[in-house]
């Protein structure tokens, strides 16, 4: 476990060092801020005293050995736009793409493994074949499609949900959840739809794909021949073992989910970090979008990183041999 | 004599598989047999026979789309049919035991947990005292400290502790019948040992009836009262085994029986179920015989040992960036032994031992990690040895074990056949390398139109002969057989073993044989190695070793292997 | 095994039959657009301003030379939408072809040398992979957008996105590929070889290689469904083919503003024609996915 | 509908529980959102608009857009480079403080400081100088005729709230250093800040001590920032917005048609125009002479826009083609400037002949595409006019981020830009910025080579020039000047296009802020 550990942690450096990397890449050499910053018709010389400014004159190796050391220090500058720290951006922006992500996931979570269970286990049913036609056709739909059809069929024909934003939040500390207020709560349906369609889809197919395994392996067989009950057999004894995969996958894809929330979140005009992003891209605030880059690696590193622990938990054969 | 009502009775059984194309394949018919209480009944066969489907007949468990056809199973002479839940069930009072404990148990649950969901299963029981009667069970089949056992998963138990756990769960409802299907094929066999003497002492202890499915007479010889033979789907001879296995009446029966390799006493060839093969084959083999000599080195002497292992260790796990448990295991330590020319010398031990692993090495395959290999005197592998090239490793060929993957399935058996030829540059032309394809073919005793065929057109046996072939087609002077018939049928073997036989004699090859089979060993060998725990406890000539044995362990090993000889009541 | 799956493509379903005529008809359609299309959107000289936002023939205002209407631009949508799926096709294969050759070479080299180079291999592809797809396809492109000025052109587009795609899912061929090549290199049949001593590289490509493909087959189906949508997602975000040169993506991205203005075509189509071809991938690839998942062969 | 008030009843009622009865809320969208609360930071036209509704300059612009008091109530130039304010009296900050002139200067010497990012907008003032409490002297660095115009984006912050914050020096992204004032907004204007949360909303309350006499009724504004077009179309229509501006123009004619919504449009400030390099050789021709030297092939290139089609078909009939460099309000404008010269590819083809250029040649048209109004598809449009001419063109279209860069240093053969005249509405900027040489603060906007020394000297003039009549008649010379030697080749104003529904009615103006001060919501 320890060693597992270690291992895990050294892997999550070497990331954390490629990332950092590619930030500082995207800082010193991506977009030039100086336009970005300075006015319609500011002049030569304003535009050259911005850029000393900056610090975007002195050697390379120098600008990264600060950045690193800033980062290290949890300074990750300030948004050339917004004029705030970084951190804060990120850390109010947090919150909103969590919530969506975390019931995005659940909602995948929740639908996708009884469906993937109900075709594993009729694989020749009207509903098992439904279900995988739509899924078919769920993985095949580009995310913006569907929310744009989302869109244009519950807000703006039936005028049932809205269309974009949180609705109202409530301010817990540091946190705004939106998960407390009713127009709240509908803000997150449409959005959330459409960012857990695919993992749902995926999900599923991979509970199916694992449980017909499980169903025709040894221990299930012989399960069978100890007279226990189908439905035990099936729900107790199976669905744990094909369910193990689903956490590797699960925490993987709540790393995507955050990445693809960009797509989401534009479409929805979600408040979140994605939006952040795009924003920060078409302004070259490069503070923000390297911290960005920077924030949803460790988010990702620390998410695979609990999961490989997670696992090592859950399955017996990982743990440690006392 | 009444004999007591049977716990089973299987009466004109039929089992049909539907086929895609709208056709039926049957794959038992007419099958007719009845066991009585504390009756073992061995149901055997190759593959294929059919022995296991009706042990999963009974279980309700034929694979889809398979069906019972016609004929009745009944229990305690009630018909039933198991495929549906009804008077009988499964669990109570019919008990199975599968091939492969490693994987009959979930690994996500631990042993307590999947006695007491069977117990609970079937018997008003609360946890509590479940638990205590899984206790009981784990006691039962002979576990050490049953206690702490019930908390483990399955991975922490040996092999022979799962497969003990197993039959718990199996016994848990205290069941009429258990059908235990292979339930020590793959275990080693001291602990086939103790899972038999476990088996017969239910049956004689609770009167428990047990259908027992193998392929092992041996098997059969130790523990069963009576057997069943079967060949492609029908029941050929039934009777105490006694009765059979001494005087079998069926052709068939004769010729499987004929076909299991003796421990007791050494023939020179096995019998062949149809007489036919080989007599053409001479002519091939002499003119394999002469190109092996054109392209061989001067023999400096039969005394001089071919090849000379000496002190050799390998260790596994040592690499760089090895990952997980990286710490190194000694597979062999310190093992020496000489082969002469000429000469087929076996390599016998239970899994892990490190007969493979010497295989390896001498083949080329893996490094050492300490001692040397001298080949003809000159050091193929070890400290100082030179990149194995050229004759050096033309010389030394290997066969595998597994048929099904020795060969590789996108290519035409010509062209494996033709890649050493090629390789080593003994076949001048293309052409001339087809002849010496031909050649090989013939030799081995297939059609010579095998050769434009993709492997899975053959046999398991056919593809074992394309595998020499191969070997032979290098004109090596070794040839390394890794267990070259553990995964054939007993006949398929005996023809086998026959050819191996056949071309030492015909083209002066040396063998070094590993198996863990010591009625293959003494049928084979002219002198034998017994290994354990990565290293020889023992070497003599084959004789000496199987009538006069003198390590404790050699002794064990030969006691507790079921043969054919030794068959049960009689002593 | 070579026999029963020869067996079970003549066992294919009707859906898979469809999906898979679907999907070839789209292919062929878009590799002959040059051929096909009644018009050639790429020349800025065929089409006019004029004729900008002509509905389809069937609708009541439809002009007769425009079978699916025109786009903003006056462009004939058909010819815009076979001329688009050619474009996505070419950077969703290309994508797929370079992913899987380096995936399928590393793959390879990882699970036949292991050691040090595996470890190597592997890091870096679990590096990658702690990027999400989408994310990291839009920093290369975007990235490769801001520093090389023609990157975005219609010349170098194309190969900035197979890029971008390909930089992700070479990981999984190499997984998968050093999965299987440690397997088949433990078989007797490599074993065999080796004894005999044929080099790494002859054994790799001529034994092992055609023994991995398989699986190979079937992620790269999948896959390439996934690549046509990515660089979709990717033009969408507007780092992807430049307008004059548009996918199905860019097509999209024009139409989805007009969503609201009842030009419903320009999006409609389009989105219909990358949602039908991406189907068609999936659902062939899906059937190969069993196919060669000997756990689900013999069920229905 | 009904739901529709309903739901915006409630919200009033949660939010504004004292006015309950008189409760009008304005929410409203934009794709863009505010950057920062910090006015001094940000030089983004619609940050400035948004905070006008928090702040007041000394002098706004009224319905009219004519310049008028507002924290001033009068002013005159005590000397040629100094101007004499006189300062409203009574006037409260939404802290309670009072306005004095100590925040006009605290204001005005934050806003010099070298870390304001928009100290430009005040490029031509030294220092500020109080006279006494409620009189303040600005002295510029010479004779400046269009300070007022400047002062109007200029808004001014309380002094001893910066004191307590420590915001009295503005943040700086360079040292790291941020304040208060990005986060927090006191003003004086008529509405008070309520939240501000980027990228999720903007809240502000109506401020009942307001120094002017309000023409509004709105009680309480929701902004909304939605950056996809078809959200924020589809949001508007769904009845969870009250107005959008910018408006998509394909959407018009439908929220147009819907008795429930209405449009209102007018041609912007905003003028769109291509540039055309001056440089000796053509990035998409190396090595060869540029044809665009050539004022004929100028000439063919006009010619050869059929500008009408692109305002039918691309700009909807919305936009205002024109021919001149500056829009109808601003000064300098002339309308015997403002011809064009009519397409038509025949002339086109028969000029580009006469330049020696038969069989045209190849060129690279550079655009944004996210930053004007349809700019992708004016290009490709363009383009495709252009080819038929025999200009064989190549449209590189990009996001602002890495397109202005790249038009910074002249990296264009030809390339759109659009040009507001913004913050001092006045043609001077079309000038300085865009058709003089990049020397001496002038040509910040013109690296592509265009000079001309008519121009130089005119431009020069009228940076000092006091007499306005004298002033505007130097601007319209030089843009003649521009239009004869074809510097840019003028497009269209883009229009301003809003979308609110019925009932609620705002004022649009052509420089494209929201004013909701003049709203009247029923």
């Amino acid at each position: 476990m320890l060693a597992l550990l270690i291992a895990r942690l050294g892997q999550a450096v070497l990331v954390m060092l490629a990332v950092s990397a590619v930030a500082f890449g995207m800082f010193r050499f991506v977009g030039d801020p100086v336009s970005a910053l300075s006015r319609e018709n500011a002049t030569v010389e304003e535009k050259q005293e911005l850029r000393e400014a900056l610090g975007l004159e002195r050697p390379v190796l120098v600008q990264y050995a600060g950045f690193l050391g800033r980062i290290v220090q949890g300074d990750f500058g300030i948004s050339y736009r917004n004029q705030r720290p970084v951190a804060a951006l990120i850390a109010e922006r947090l919150p909103a793409t969590l919530e969506l992500v975390l019931v995005a996931t659940v909602l995948s979570l929740a639908l996708g493994i009884p469906l993937g269970v109900l075709c594993a286990l009729k694989p020749d049913g009207i509903a098992a074949r439904l279900v995988q036609a739509v899924s078919l056709i769920g993985i095949s739909t580009p995310t913006f499609v569907t929310g744009i059809v989302l869109i244009l069929t519950f807000a703006v024909t039936l005028g049932l949900l809205p269309s974009f934003g949180r609705g109202e939040t409530v301010q817990i500390g540091p946190w705004s959840t939106g998960l407390l207020t009713l127009s709240g709560l509908k803000a997150l349906i449409l959005p959330s739809i459409t960012l857990a369609l695919y993992q749902l889809t995926l999900i599923m197919r991979l509970v199916r794909s694992e449980l017909i395994d499980v169903l025709s392996s040894d221990y299930i067989r012989f399960a069978r021949a100890r007279g226990l009950s189908t439905r035990h057999i099936h729900f107790t004894l199976a669905l744990r073992n094909a369910l193990m995969p689903v956490i590797t996958v699960t925490g993987l894809q709540i790393g995507s989910l955050i990445a693809f929330a960009i797509v989401t979140e534009t479409v929805f005009q979600w408040p979140g970090m994605g939006l952040l992003f795009i924003q920060a891209v078409s302004f070259s605030d490069v503070p923000v979008m390297a911290a960005y880059l920077l924030f949803v690696g460790l988010l990702f590193v620390l998410i695979n990183t609990a999961v490989d622990l997670l696992y090592a938990l859950v399955d017996p054969r990982l743990r440690v041999r006392s | 004599m009444s004999a007591p009502a049977p716990i089973l009775a299987i009466d004109r059984l039929r089992i049909e598989y539907p086929l895609a194309d709208g056709g039926v394949l049957t794959a038992v018919e007419g099958a007719t047999l009845s066991i009585a209480p504390g009756e073992i009944h061995a149901l055997v066969g190759e593959s294929g026979a059919g022995k296991t489907t009706i042990g999963n007949a009974v279980l309700g468990l034929l694979e889809k789309p398979g069906r019972i056809a016609s004929g009745t199973i009944a229990l305690d002479g009630q018909p039933f049919d198991p495929q549906k839940p009804g008077a009988v069930r499964l669990g109570r009072d019919i008990g199975a035991v599968f091939q492969d404990p490693m994987t009959s148990l979930n690994p996500l649950f631990t042993v307590e947990s999947q006695i007491v969901e069977t117990l609970r299963a079937h018997l008003p029981l609360d946890r509590a005292a479940a638990r205590a009667r899984a206790l009981e069970l784990l006691k039962a089949v002979g576990i050490p400290e049953p206690e702490r056992r019930l908390s483990a998963y399955p991975h922490q138990l040996s092999g022979g502790q799962r497969q003990r756990v197993v039959i718990a769960c199996a016994l848990a409802c205290e069941p009429r019948l258990l059908v235990a299907d292979e339930p020590t094929t793959a275990l080693d066999v001291s602990i086939q040992a103790q899972i038999l003497d476990l088996l017969r002492g239910l049956a004689d202890e609770r009167g428990i009836g047990i259908l027992l499915v193998t392929h092992n007479m041996g098997v059969v010889a130790q523990i069963a009262d009576t057997v069943t033979i079967m060949h492609r789907g029908h029941i050929v001879e039934s009777g105490p085994v006694a009765q059979v296995l001494r005087n079998p009446q069926a052709d068939y029966a004769k010729a499987l029986i004929g076909a299991v390799p003796r421990i007791d006493i050494r023939l020179d060839r096995f019998p062949m179920l149809d007489g036919a093969n080989q007599a053409e084959a001479g002519a091939a083999r002499d003119q394999l015989r002469a190109k092996a000599l054109a392209v061989g080195d001067p023999s400096p002497g039969r005394d001089v040992p071919l090849l000379s292992v000496d002190d050799l260790c390998v260790d596994y796990g040592a690499g760089f960036l090895a990952g997980r448990g990286a710490c190194a295991f000694r597979a062999v330590g310190g093992v020496s032994f000489e082969i002469r020319r000429g000469e087929v010398f076996g390599l016998v031990g239970e899994s892990g031992c490190g007969k493979t692993t010497i295989a390896n090495v001498v083949a080329g395959l893996r490094a050492p990690t300490g001692g040397t290999i001298r080949f003809d005197g000159q050091v193929i592998a070890g400290a100082e040895a030179a990149p194995r090239k050229g004759k050096a490793r033309r010389a030394i060929q290997m066969i595998f074990q597994d048929p099904y993957s020795s060969l590789n399935a996108r290519m035409r058996v010509g062209r494996i056949l033709a890649e050493p030829i090629l390789f080593y540059e003994l076949a001048r032309t293309r052409a001339e390398a087809e002849a010496d394809v031909g050649l090989l073919i013939e030799a081995v005793g297939l059609p010579a139109e095998a050769a434009q065929r993709f492997p899975h057109a053959f046999s398991g046996g056919q593809r074992q002969r394309l595998s020499i072939a191969r070997a032979l087609g290098a004109r090596p002077r070794l040839i390394v057989c890794d267990e070259p018939t553990s995964s054939l049928d007993v006949s398929v073997q005996a023809q086998i073993l026959n050819l191996l036989k056949d071309l030492r004699d015909a083209t002066g090859l040396t063998l070094l044989l590993i198996s863990h089979d010591l009625a293959v060993i003494r049928q084979m060998c002219d002198r034998v190695a017994v290994m354990r725990a990565g290293r020889i406890v023992e070497m003599a000539a084959a004789e000496t070793l199987f009538t006069a044995p003198q390590a404790d362990y050699t002794r064990q090993l030969l006691s507790l292997v079921p043969t054919l000889e030794r068959i049960r009541g009689e002593v | 095994m070579a026999a029963s799956l020869s067996r079970r493509l003549r066992r294919v379903p009707l859906s898979v039959w469809l999906a898979g005529l679907l999907a070839l008809a789209i292919i062929v359609a878009a590799a002959l657009a040059p051929l096909i299309a009644p018009f050639d959107p790429t020349d800025l000289t065929s089409f006019n301003l004029i004729d900008a936002e002509l509905p389809p023939r069937f609708s009541p205002d439809g002009d007769p030379r425009f079978l699916l209407g025109t786009d903003n631009q006056g462009r004939d949508l058909l010819s815009a939408m076979l001329y688009g799926a050619r474009v996505s096709i070419l950077i969703g294969g290309g994508a797929v072809m370079v992913a899987a050759v380096v995936g399928v070479g590393l793959g390879l080299i990882a699970g036949y040398f292991g050691g040090w180079v595996d470890a190597a291999i592997m890091r870096f592809g679990d590096v990658i992979l702690s990027f999400p797809t989408i994310l990291l396809a839009l920093l290369v492109a975007g990235v490769a957008r801001m520093l090389f000025p023609a990157a975005s052109s219609a010349e170098w587009a194309p190969f900035i996105l197979v890029g971008a795609i390909a930089i992700h899912e070479w990981v999984q061929y190499a997984r998968t590929v050093r999965a299987a090549t440690m397997v088949e290199s433990a078989r007797d049949y490599v074993r065999a070889v080796k004894v005999i001593g044929l080099p790494s590289r002859q054994i790799m490509l001529r034994h092992i290689l055609p023994n991995v493909m398989g699986p190979v087959l079937v992620i790269a189906t999948i896959n390439l469904a996934a690549a046509v949508l990515t660089e979709a997602t990717l033009s969408f975000l507007g780092v992807g083919m430049p307008p004059t040169y548009p996918s199905l993506g860019t097509l999209i991205r024009i139409g989805n503003e007009f969503v609201f203005s009842g030009v419903w075509w320009i999006a409609l189509f389009p989105a219909l024609l990358l949602v039908l071809l991406v189907l068609g991938v999936n659902i062939v690839g899906d059937w190969l996915r069993d196919l060669f998942n000997p756990k689900l062969r013999g069920r229905g | 509908m009904n739901r529709v008030v309903t739901l915006l009843a409630a919200a009033s009622a949660v939010a504004l529980a004292a006015t309950a009865a008189g409760a009008k809320t304005v929410r409203w969208s934009a794709p863009t959102d505010i950057a920062t609360l910090d006015p001094y930071a940000q030089t983004e036209s619609f940050t400035t608009a948004m905070l006008h509704h928090v702040f007041d300059p000394l002098v706004r612009r009224g319905r009219t857009m004519q310049l008028e008091p507002a924290l001033a109530t009068s002013w005159k130039t005590v000397k040629p480079d100094t101007w004499r304010f006189e300062l409203r009296k009574g006037v409260k900050f939404h802290n309670g403080n009072a306005f004095t002139a100590d925040d006009v200067v605290a204001s005005v010497t934050r806003l010099l400081d070298p870390g304001a990012r928009a100290r430009g907008n005040l490029s031509q003032v030294i220092r500020a100088e109080k006279v006494d409490d409620f009189t303040v002297d600005l002295v510029t660095k010479g004779p400046y005729p269009l300070l007022l115009n400047d002062l109007a984006g200029i808004y001014i912050l309380d002094k001893e709230w910066m004191e307590q914050t420590g915001s009295l020096k503005p943040g700086n992204i360079a040292t790291g250093v941020s304040t208060a004032a990005s986060t927090t907004a006191i003003g004086t204007g008529p509405f008070k800040l309520e939240s501000f949360k980027p990228d999720a909303g903007t809240t502000m309350v109506v401020n009942p001590d307001w120094w002017d006499k309000p023409e509004h009724n709105v009680s309480r504004i929701e902004f909304k920032p939605i950056k996809s077009d078809a959200t924020r179309v589809a949001a508007l229509l769904s009845g969870e917005l009250d107005l959008i501006a910018p408006a998509p123009l394909q959407d018009l004619g439908r929220i147009g048609a819907n008795s429930s919504f209405k449009v209102i449009e007018e041609p912007s400030l905003r003028l769109i125009f291509l540039g055309l390099s001056q440089r000796d050789e053509l990035k998409s021709m190396p090595g060869q002479k540029n044809p665009l030297k050539e004022l004929k092939v100028r000439q063919a290139l006009w010619q050869g826009i059929d500008l009408d089609a692109i305002q039918k078909r691309v700009m909807r009939g919305k936009s205002q083609n024109t021919g001149t460099l500056v829009a109808p309000p601003v000064p300098g404008y002339d309308k015997a400037n403002d011809t064009l010269p009519g397409y038509s590819a025949d002339k086109a083809k028969a000029l580009l002949t006469e330049a020696g250029y038969p069989n045209g040649f190849k060129l690279g048209l550079n655009c944004p595409n996210d930053r004007y109004i349809n700019d992708e598809a004016i290009c490709v449009a363009i383009a495709a006019m252009w080819s038929r001419i025999g200009v064989q063109t190549e449209v590189k279209t990009e996001s602002r981020a890495t397109y202005f860069p790249k038009q910074d240093r002249g990296e264009f053969d030809s390339f759109m830009l659009g040009w507001a005249t913004l913050p001092p509405m006045d043609g001077f900027s079309v000038l300085s910025a865009l058709l003089t040489a990049p020397k001496d603060g002038f040509g910040g906007s013109n690296p592509m080579g265009y000079t001309n020394p008519e121009i130089e000297r005119l431009t020069r003039e009228a940076a000092v020039e006091l007499d306005e009549p004298k002033r505007r008649a130097m601007m319209v010379e030089a843009l003649k000047v521009a239009k004869d030697t074809i510097a840019y080749i003028p497009l269209h104003l883009q229009p301003v296009a809003w979308a609110s529904r019925q009932g609620l009615d705002v004022p649009q103006f052509p420089d494209e802020y929201v004013r909701l001060w003049f709203a009247q919501v029923k």
